[in-house]
């Protein structure tokens, strides 16, 4: 067992555990936004850590194309619920 | 380095990693949520350095430390600007007024208990030697992928699908945000110092762009973070206060936020007119079609991301309705 | 004799992180912090750059660090510009 | 032959771009596409019926390396639901959009939803699963904004979120099972996949993900907002098909990949909820206030109802019953699909002629609107399982099923729910047929009117009168 | 020279660490920028050490992407603090 391996996945479990929470509980959008996108970032974290091989090994390199697209998909996510937060706060202002 | 002085450091970068999370989340104040996470992920990208993933720490460097962090912070301008934003709790305060003591209580120990069966699951997983076959198929058919750098070849020829089905979630991201109405105001024109960084800047990383772009095929890059660090220059343009942040006009904006799934379903449509699987290159012509397509996307992502950056289309560029 | 140097250039590099981030930390007040971080940013990285460039197999890489360290300079010089005048402007308010 | 499969996937994408290239033929370039798309279901149907189960491996990688799409007896009943009801609601909004500045957002976003749909029911590879379900997740809650009022953005907005969550744990799943089994596609992981921890907490992950996004009850609560809110043709897809898609993933995931991992605990913990779903959906759909309101609610208790199937489709043997069982719970799922959304474009209609939806303004309808009043006792008589619906064969099965297993409750939470479906379908038709006239009430055209009955007459009575043909299509493509 | 970078990325990790800090407590947003300037600058040295330490050349990328988006990350920070146009 690489302990560096185990190190990287097992903080990506604590990272998934705290956006996780954070989305469930939090009341303000931004910290909701922010909070799935942390938990994203932990789920990364456990994918490339499946990857590592050692420092002397190549990883494999699926995980980190998986990776790859899930931060693209997930930067697109939130521009769209910054768009939609931003004329959701114009309207309230209208009324 | 030996393996000691490895291990502090993975502990020390890994405690600040989860700090800064916790931080991050756990702060009421928006902004400050806003610095955390942009720091959150600038040390993400050393975890990814760290664990062999270059191409992974390139786009968490462009994307989770930069831009993002760039839309959370227009985002918040907006919220400084209307009293109901999105750092306020007026949409959900029906469900945090009703909160009480026992449901924080028992989504803490839920999630928590989620942490311990998530690590449980993966140290059982680590306890067996890795499962090798996929990244062993991976290097076996490298050869025929026309590019030697394994990522890229299996987000643009092994998973091209999935590639393609990614740039169709930007392109319906971005056309959700023009949908959602006009543009954000233009920021003020910049002062002599900002302007003299916006000279500086933008030419570097339009350069850089080109050369992330280039290099892909065979050391870590590719389009999307190439992409990524296009938008860059795009944002700092408007961020200086410029009208031309290099975002055609109208109908050319669309043929270049299109660009990337255009490219990619042409490609494919023609090579299933020659006999060939959707997307299945020849071996011969991969490297070329790889680079055609990634060019493409190279320009639909910045496009895209500027363009949400900006917030909607630039007035010039509504569309116009016969009515 | 390279290498020497560029031992030489590293832990003076070295020096000056440590004193920018202990300024940063300690020290009372904003100007003085951001002072003490520009030491950090400017001079730290500057010869920790000068000294791995030393050491670097082509030009290719060395011209890469150069620009890594101008990208520093500027973003640091830009902000602690405006940083400060924003933190200027916040006093003259209040 | 089997190209077919990835043209079902790149047509309506192609489409989306000429409509977003070509603003001013929009329409016309979206009804093309929805033509084509519907024909090339077709044609998959009765591919699927002929030579079974196809395969698509893209980029001529074998499936694992690459990514394969798959289609069997199920995707390729469900690919046809989803072209007919697109179908049908797109010649509904070319009329309901025609004068409307939405419309040139509206074409795109509609086929980049109708990609993501073909897309889901396609895949056979776990992350590319997910990918479809973020596309799915991002069309619809684009599509749903769209009305651009504040309730509108305000349910996009807690739609967005919730999907996103889900998709997180389907993907948090997706990252133990690469890292229990290091494959993704679908067929190997059906074969190599043990019932042992890392299995049960990935698929743990993956179905809580997935009820997010299908609203079972206690998970609904973002659904009556997000389809009542939206304009009515993504109403009516929102509440047709892309809650179905995710319980296609359940389903599929449940019944085929994790077959040997599910245990009847599970699957009775899952019909409970459903159970709960069924009568709480039905009692607030008759306590609604609004027709919008009504048919989100009736989806929350008609989504309860296909989760009834899973202790059955557990406690059954291979062989004839589980067949009928499976193909019954197709059966109601179709009929759902076609019922609901034809309401909802009923309620579209009737919405635009006179500026509301409330039931209790309703009367006079009958008179003035009369094909679409005849499509609503339709879809009531599908949503409460009456003969020769596709819903009735689907109950009964339901019941047969229960019987045969001993599991009396459920048959017992079947009675209720249809009842109190009478019950709310005869509260709108009692209105409707009120004979006191609202002046707002004109004629509508054709276009307007014609896809609501078409589609509820293929949920009451087609699907009834051509049930067999499913069960036999299903053994086809098993 | 291996044991001088591993010093170094050691000495690199404590500023990181201490940026953190005052990341962490603030007080306003002028010195968490500050701070986040200093893990920036932190992580760009690492990023190059580790580049020759663990033998990637490519980290040398990973770190002029980070340094360049640092000044985009100070842009935007201080491109909001003059106020927009209201047009």
């Amino acid at each position: 067992m690489l302990t560096t391996q185990l190190l990287y996945a097992l903080s990506g479990c604590v990272i998934v555990a705290l956006g996780l929470r954070s989305a469930l509980l939090h009341s303000s959008l931004l910290q909701r936004v922010l909070a799935i996108n942390v938990m994203g970032s932990g789920v990364f974290m456990i994918l490339l850590a499946v990857a590592y091989r050692g420092a002397e090994v190549a990883p494999d390199p699926v995980p980190h194309a998986l990776v790859l697209t899930g931060i693209v998909v997930a930067v697109s996510a939130t521009a769209l619920a910054l768009a939609l937060a931003r004329r959701l706060a114009a309207e309230q202002d209208d009324d | 380095m030996n393996s000691t002085s490895l291990l502090v450091f993975d502990g020390l970068l890994l405690v600040s990693i989860v700090s800064l999370a916790w931080a991050a989340l756990a702060s009421i104040d928006a902004r400050r949520s806003v610095i955390l996470f942009m720091a959150f992920g600038l040390v993400l990208a050393l975890a990814w350095a760290r664990l062999r993933a270059p191409d992974v720490a390139l786009a968490e460097a462009a994307i989770g430390a930069g831009l993002s962090g760039a839309l959370l912070l227009a985002a918040l301008h907006d919220h400084d600007r209307t009293a109901a934003g999105v750092g306020s709790s007026s949409t959900q305060n029906q469900t945090s007024a009703g909160l009480t003591t026992v449901i924080r209580w028992s989504v803490t120990l839920l999630c928590a208990a989620l942490a311990v069966g998530l690590g449980w699951a993966l140290v059982h997983v680590f306890d067996h030697p890795a499962n090798d076959a996929l990244a062993r198929a991976v290097a076996e058919n490298l050869d025929l992928s026309g590019v030697s750098n394994p990522v890229t070849a299996v987000l643009l020829n092994f998973r091209a699908y999935d590639t393609l089905l990614e740039l169709a979630v930007l392109l319906t991201a971005v056309l959700g945000i023009f949908a959602l109405g006009p543009a954000r105001a233009g920021y003020q024109p910049a002062g002599l110092i900002f302007d003299g960084l916006t000279r500086w800047l933008v030419p570097v990383l339009i350069l850089t762009a080109a050369y992330l772009l280039w290099v892909g095929a065979h050391a870590p890059g590719g389009a999307f973070q190439a992409g990524a660090t296009l938008a860059a220059a795009g944002v700092v343009l408007r961020l200086a206060g410029r009208h031309q942040i290099g975002l055609p006009a109208a109908r050319t904006l669309h043929i270049v936020l299109a660009a990337g799934v255009g490219m990619f379903l042409l490609v494919g449509f023609a090579l299933l007119a020659t006999g060939r699987a959707f997307l299945g290159y020849p071996p011969a012509w991969a490297g070329s079609l790889i680079l055609l397509i990634e060019t493409a996307a190279m320009l639909a992502i910045a496009a895209t991301l500027v363009s949400a950056f900006v917030g909607g289309q630039p007035e010039s560029v509504t569309i116009d309705n016969e009515e | 004799m390279i290498n020497a140097l560029s031992s030489l250039l590293i832990l003076a590099g070295l020096f000056f992180y440590i004193a920018g981030s202990i300024g940063l930390l300690r020290l009372p007040d904003l100007y003085s912090r951001l002072h003490a971080l520009t030491k950090a940013d400017n001079l730290g990285l500057g010869l920790l750059t000068a000294g791995m460039a030393l050491q670097m197999p082509n030009l290719m890489t060395a011209l890469k660090l150069v620009i890594i360290w101008l990208a520093i300079l500027v973003a640091s010089a830009t902000s602690a510009h405006l940083i400060a005048r924003h933190a200027r402007r916040r006093e003259s308010r209040s | 032959m089997t190209d077919v499969l990835i043209i079902l996937v790149s047509l309506p994408l192609a489409g989306a771009l000429l409509c977003l290239l070509l603003p001013r033929a929009a329409t016309v370039v979206a009804l093309i596409t929805a033509v084509i798309t519907a024909l090339a279901s077709g044609s998959l149907l009765y591919a699927v019926s002929t030579q079974g189960t196809l395969l698509y491996e893209l980029g001529g990688w074998t499936a694992g390396l690459g990514i394969a799409l798959r289609a069997d007896g199920l995707s390729a009943l469900l690919l046809v639901m989803v072209a007919l009801v697109i179908l049908a609601t797109s010649f509904y909004a070319s009329a309901y959009f025609s004068k409307s500045a939405a419309r040139a957002h509206f074409w795109p976003l509609w086929l980049l939803l109708w990609t993501a749909l073909n897309a889901l029911l396609l895949s056979g590879d776990l992350f590319n699963l997910y990918v479809t379900l973020e596309l799915l997740g991002l069309s619809a809650v684009a599509l749903a904004s769209l009305g651009g009022k504040i309730a509108a953005v305000q349910a996009a907005l807690r739609y967005l979120l919730v999907g996103l969550l889900g998709s997180m744990l389907f993907l948090a799943g997706v990252s133990l099972i690469y890292a229990g089994y290091g494959s993704l596609d679908l067929a190997v992981l059906s074969r190599t996949v043990e019932p042992e921890p890392i299995a049960w907490l990935a698929l743990s992950l993956m179905t809580a993900g997935l009820l997010l996004k299908t609203a079972l009850f206690p998970l609904h609560f973002w659904l009556p907002p997000a389809h009542a809110s939206a304009p009515a043709p993504v109403s009516a897809a929102l509440s047709a098909l892309v809650v179905k898609a995710a319980f296609y993933l359940v389903l599929r995931l449940w019944m085929d990949v994790f077959a040997d991992v599910v245990t009847p605990a599970a699957a009775d913990l899952l019909a409970a909820l459903g159970a709960t779903a069924v009568l709480w959906g039905s009692w607030r759909a008759l306590r609604a206030q609004r027709l919008k309101v009504l048919a989100a609610y009736s989806t929350v208790a008609q989504l309860g109802y296909l989760f009834l199937f899973f202790p059955l489709l557990q406690a059954l043997p291979p062989g004839p019953a589980l067949d009928a069982a499976t193909g019954g719970l197709i059966m109601l799922a179709l009929s759902h699909g076609f019922a609901k959304a034809g309401l909802f474009l009923a309620i579209g209609v009737i919405q635009q002629r006179s500026g509301n939806d409330s039931i209790a303004e309703l009367d006079g309808t009958a008179q003035r609107l009369p094909v679409t009043t005849f499509a609503i006792a339709l879809a009531g008589v599908a949503l409460i399982g009456l003969p020769p619906s596709g819903a009735f064969l689907g109950k009964w099965q339901l019941i047969a099923g229960s019987f045969a297993t001993g599991q009396w409750l459920w048959i017992v939470v079947t009675v209720i729910g249809s009842l109190l479906a009478a019950a709310y379908t005869f509260r709108i038709l009692g209105h409707a047929f009120g004979s006191q006239l609202y002046p707002s009430r004109a004629f509508a055209v054709a276009r307007e009117e014609w896809p609501a009955l078409i589609l509820t007459a293929t949920a009451a009575v087609v699907l009834g009168l051509a049930g067999a043909s499913v069960w036999t299509l299903l053994e086809a493509g098993a | 020279m291996s044991e001088l970078l591993s010093l170094a990325t050691m000495v690199l990790m404590l500023s990181l660490l201490l940026g953190l800090l005052r990341i962490l407590r603030g007080p306003d947003a002028g010195d968490r920028m500050l701070a986040a300037q200093l893990i920036g600058t932190a992580g760009v040295g690492l990023l190059m050490l580790l580049s020759v330490l663990l033998d990637q050349p490519a980290l040398i990328d990973v770190a002029l992407i980070l340094a360049l988006l640092a000044a985009v990350a100070a842009a935007a920070f201080t491109g909001q603090q003059r106020e927009q146009r209201d047009d």
